[in-house]
């Protein structure tokens, strides 16, 4: 699909959409941790990693995949989920643990899935590669079309499970894209402190894949890059390692102060910049803009009332699921904690 | 229908051939799966008969081949999984601990990651400290992976088909004495079972009664039911009626089998592979120390691997192995 | 010389500068330790004391930081390493099971490999299934691994020391909810205690008797002695006695220590935050039963994770920790 | 140091002295385990890898290194203890178990360890390459000088380690040399069946390494690769992968039919090749190799014979050396399998 007007509004959407989330996630986060800070108090506890200036990977990834297409994201997963079509409602109620959750309030904000859209996510640093390509093996046995995409932090790039998992691609061809998000920072260790070289798409020639390097932070230049991995996936030419240049505007976590950034590296947020794009593109109006602004923003309020007015659940729920088809957990309860 | 006496290695093998020639969510993977057909022979000539691509020999890449398995069985295959050695298990534990055990109840059951590993265990054959662990308990303390743990061919093969027909993450672990592949000598006997042609299923969680006795429970599992058995024989010859029991499975483990076996005869040597501390034989002694001590009419007594590495050469590392001799010797104690 | 009350995190600060101002083997490594100075603060400053070479912030990278700091070791450095998260050795775990614990023993007691990898464990602050987990008995079961859990700041001083004096590889476990650090809100209370300014050692393999009492033991690790604390002032208000008993280290295991405590009492609930099955609970109940189970009046009762997977939701978490409130209600039923 | 005469005769000697420790424990390794198989059997029980066709590696990267330097090896680490100078009788006496072995009996031979040459060897692939990375870190903090190399197989280039270790060379500017021996194959794998692309000295580019191949398997051409190696490393300008051309002649280990290896790809042996080689240059003559073939032998079967006419440990010493300084093991031997 080439670039059009609709879809690069389509974007705009998505980013804002992600951006509500965050923002109205962050501000719920505070409730109940000031003036003592404490990751578990609050109607929203637990770390949580925001999405703040990734919204383009979102966006321009997700809009070039196709519903066969299976993700897996990372311990920061709010931005692909969302412009992935994860069910905002559900969504957010998971983070805020419901029962109405994806999870039934099992998962947290770094356990998102949602098979309906095949996108899971998971929080140890690397741990969606290897899955990712199964999946896409799985797939090609199956005789059923489907890339896999993998969303990780150039952090993770280090990681054993990189290495082991793209050298597989290499070697079976598998449809496979390893989207490296690289917003400069894995928690206060710049990339240049971490990685030996300046770019992980450059490590594709290791494995015998392909390697593209998006430097703009803007989903117009990620949605071209990606549409072409694609395509090579689609057509069996196997793997693509996408590095894409992005922002961390929200710290690592909530309760990080950054005070390790210098002002040099202080980083644009996309948002803005983008819209000022479509903008002088002519593709929105300054109406238009606020519109989509303001529809984000109520349907992620929608999203949050949800989230707020549905009920936790039951405290012996929490010994459903250990197995799927009843637990064999229960001869431990009783021996158990929960006596 | 007519039954033959198999190893464990041809038994098992016969379990995986028939689920896959009739499902085609079931694939092979492993390193040199597709020539070698798996340390246990579990897959021998698969590769000819199923081709490569539903036998995978991958590269030396552990967390990446078992999460590609993880991601598969996501997917909806059930990939059944070769790792040689248990000591393996360090350069991939991630997949193990939280990915594959975990992810159906992170996802609050809308995902389901149905696949088998198998795993060789053990040692006693002189390969030293980082290829004759056995690592059942490390495996078995994991929340969300069923863990069995045959030791004869008939359980073999009818716990593998309970385990490709079930919807979870199993560990199927084998100790390398029991299976009986050419490496490892002749089979011992008692491995050998009737095996029956066609399919049938061993449920997880029931302890098998192994020998009948009165005086004495010898529990153990894998490798060291044997050699209960071969202390039980002893025993005999003092007139002492020894009861063996084969905990089977790990995960569900059978607390009520456990307690009824031991019942029985009121005097309890547990006997492990594993490393003592920590371990299996902690756990079987606490569940009768807080469900009902009084079953038992001394000190129950563990056999066990020691806490230390294991040592390469012979005298040390007989030594050290919960041996039919050792067993015996701690079951007379009891009788005294 | 004068002491005053401190966290756990500062204390064990303490001990670990005062050995590098005076040694030049010491040096620290692991993710984001310049800049913020380790998950419980313990490494605070050093950036700019000690110098990017002897703080050094890795990749995330574990399997080759922690590789590197055990061959560090074997040269004649010992490395301090910062682990955040136990949930993390999934993916260094061949490092902690087959190469620093074992190095010395498969030389011969040729190669030492003095290290000390400080691991932050436990949940209770909702951070779901793979940031919240124990795993103390999984890191214990490996031999050739010291292993201990100070669950107070005097502890957790004294226990650095002897940690960093020691030749041998040592894992150090502070369950993050004690540590006092900001992230985890106000300090527990029963964490801070009154610390020298000088150097001192614990030794290893001692259980501390936190709190005397008459009728009934409680044993715990890490934040689990503090609700045994909280279910004893409780359950004094009824009149009942409880004795408190912190483990503290679980390789060595003070065996004939926590025979001699519960002895006192009679009665006994272990509690344990980490996996019930195949675990500490597990171990300390065995140890008893093999040992003298007549020092009970009746039989011994488990307060522990059950063996799930660890829910993020609140009202879940809440209901399988093993608080106070169950630890006391079980305490009364050994009472009644 | 250039490559003289008597260097290149030193490495004859290492390799014919290597070759003749294999095959005389080749030779003792059937003793007990025939007609019927059985790893646990004979004097010299459990798996045994042998180095057979990999000498040159041993003898070309070891005679370029000096006495500070500090070696790991892998699963199979003959070829390189032997060329570095590990104690000739005491290792063939760990090999069989023996109280007067490098370890006491406790290793075998997956396990052997020389402080006194620097030498350390472990048997999970690519356990080896963090740790001398570690200690060519440690050399550093210490002010000593030291080059740290460890040897793996092309196979354990698809591990995990690898990647991380290497970056963290590259990142840290270590001196260090990965060695890897590409013997083509990992057990019955092939490397194009395991690796996406041909050489894993092009994967140096992924870490800001340097990356050599030598393709002969010649003793004269690796040491010279070695030598820049090391220059490189002293020099401060970091880290190598130097990938090395071998053969493996013995089978994975001893039992291994090697039905897989198809006739053209059976490989030669380099020790005739490198005699002709040497008679040819005129470094030695008929004679003077013969005399060194045999030297090498007849000092090997005095090894041989030391760990034959050496005493076994006893059963109880398997409880010391769990700790250093005192075994706190000892609470549990009570109540474990020692009773
Ligand atoms: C194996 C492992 N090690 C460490 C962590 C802790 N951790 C969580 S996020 C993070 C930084 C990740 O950086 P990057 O991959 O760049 O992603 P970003 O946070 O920048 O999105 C770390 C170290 C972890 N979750 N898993
Ligand atoms: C992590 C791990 N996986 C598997 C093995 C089993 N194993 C031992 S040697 C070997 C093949 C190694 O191949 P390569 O690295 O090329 O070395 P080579 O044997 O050819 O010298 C394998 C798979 C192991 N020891 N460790
Ligand atoms: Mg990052
Ligand atoms: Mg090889």
């Amino acid at each position: 699909m080439p670039l059009t007007p609709e879809l690069r509004r389509s974007f705009f959407e998505q980013m804002t959409l992600s951006r509500a989330f965050d923002d109205q996630m962050i501000a719920l986060y505070w409730e109940g941790k000031l003036p003592i800070f404490q990751f578990g108090a609050g109607p929203l506890p637990g770390e949580l990693h925001c999405s703040n200036g990734a919204e383009p990977v979102g966006a321009g990834v997700c809009g070039a995949l196709s519903a066969d297409d299976m993700l897996t994201a990372d311990h920061r997963p709010h931005h692909v989920a969302v412009c992935r079509g994860v069910d905002l409602d559900r969504m957010a109620a998971e983070l805020l643990g419901k029962k109405t959750g994806l999870s039934q309030g099992k998962g947290g904000h770094m356990h998102i899935y949602d098979p309906s859209v095949n996108f899971a996510s998971s929080a140890i640093i690397a741990e969606g590669m290897a899955p990712a390509a199964g999946m896409a093996l799985a797939r090609r046995l199956q005789k059923r079309p489907g890339v896999a995409v993998a969303f990780i932090g150039e952090g993770a790039a280090n990681q054993g499970a990189f290495h082991e998992t793209l050298n597989l691609v290499g070697v079976m061809k598998l449809p496979f894209i390893v989207v490296v998000q690289d917003n400069e920072w894995g928690v206060s260790t710049s990339k240049s402190e971490s990685t030996a070289i300046e770019r992980n798409s450059d490590r594709a020639a290791s494995y015998g894949l392909a390697g593209e390097f998006v430097a703009s932070n803007d989903p117009d230049d990620i949605y071209e890059a990606t549409v072409r991995a694609v395509a090579r996936a689609r057509a069996g030419q196997g793997g693509t390692v996408l590095e894409l240049k992005t922002a961390r505007l929200a710290g690592h976590f909530m309760g990080d102060q950054q005070a390790y950034i210098p002002e040099q590296m202080k980083q644009a947020d996309p948002i803005p910049l983008y819209r000022a794009k479509l903008l002088r593109d002519g593709v929105l109006t300054e109406a238009e803009a606020d519109a989509i602004e303001t529809a984000s923003k109520a349907r992620m309020e929608q999203a949050m009332q949800f989230a707020k007015d549905s009920p936790y659940p039951e405290p012996a729920e929490a010994f459903d699921h250990v197995f799927a088809g009843g637990s064999e957990a229960s001869d431990k309860q009783e021996a158990g904690a929960a006596a | 229908m007519s039954a033959r006496i198999l190893t464990m290695s041809r038994a098992g093998r016969e379990a995986l051939d028939w689920e896959m020639e009739r499902r085609d969510d079931i694939f092979c993977l492993g390193e040199d799966v597709y020539k070698f057909g798996g340390i246990f022979g579990t897959m021998d000539g698969f590769g000819a008969k199923y081709g490569p691509e539903r036998v995978i020999s991958t590269p030396i890449s552990e967390t990446g081949f078992i999460g590609m398995a993880a991601g598969a069985a996501m997917e909806g295959m059930h990939p059944v999984i070769d790792l040689a050695y248990i000591d393996f298990i360090g350069v991939c534990y991630n997949v193990l601990l939280n990915t594959a055990s975990k992810t159906h109840y992170m996802s609050g059951g809308a995902v389901k990651v149905p696949m088998t590993l198998l795993i060789g265990t053990g040692g006693g054959y002189n390969n030293a400290a980082q290829h004759s662990q056995c690592l059942h308990a490390t495996v078995a303390h994991i929340p969300g992976v069923k863990v069995v743990y045959p030791s004869n061919a008939y359980d073999a093969k009818g716990m593998l088909h309970t385990a490709l027909r079930d919807d979870n993450f199993t560990i199927f672990l084998t100790h390398k004495a029991t299976a009986g592949v050419g490496w490892m000598g002749t089979p011992i006997k008692t491995t050998l079972s009737e095996v029956p042609l066609e399919d049938y299923t061993v449920p997880f969680g029931k302890v098998k009664i192994y020998r009948e006795g009165t005086d004495v429970t010898l529990i153990g599992l894998g490798m060291s039911v044997h050699e209960c058995l071969k202390a039980a024989d002893d025993l005999a010859k003092d007139g002492i009626s020894a009861q063996v029991v084969d905990l089977r499975s790990l995960v569900p483990l059978d607390r009520d089998g456990i307690m009824a076996a031991v019942a029985q005869t009121g005097r309890l040597v547990v006997t492990d592979e594993d490393y003592l501390s920590y371990g299996v034989s902690g756990e079987i002694l606490a569940t009768i120390f807080e469900r009902d001590p009084t079953i038992l009419k001394k000190p129950p007594i563990r056999v066990a691997m020691p806490d230390i590495p294991i040592p390469f050469s012979r005298p040390m590392e007989q030594a050290v192995l919960p041996l039919a001799e050792k067993i015996a010797k701690q079951a007379r104690k009891l009788m005294a």
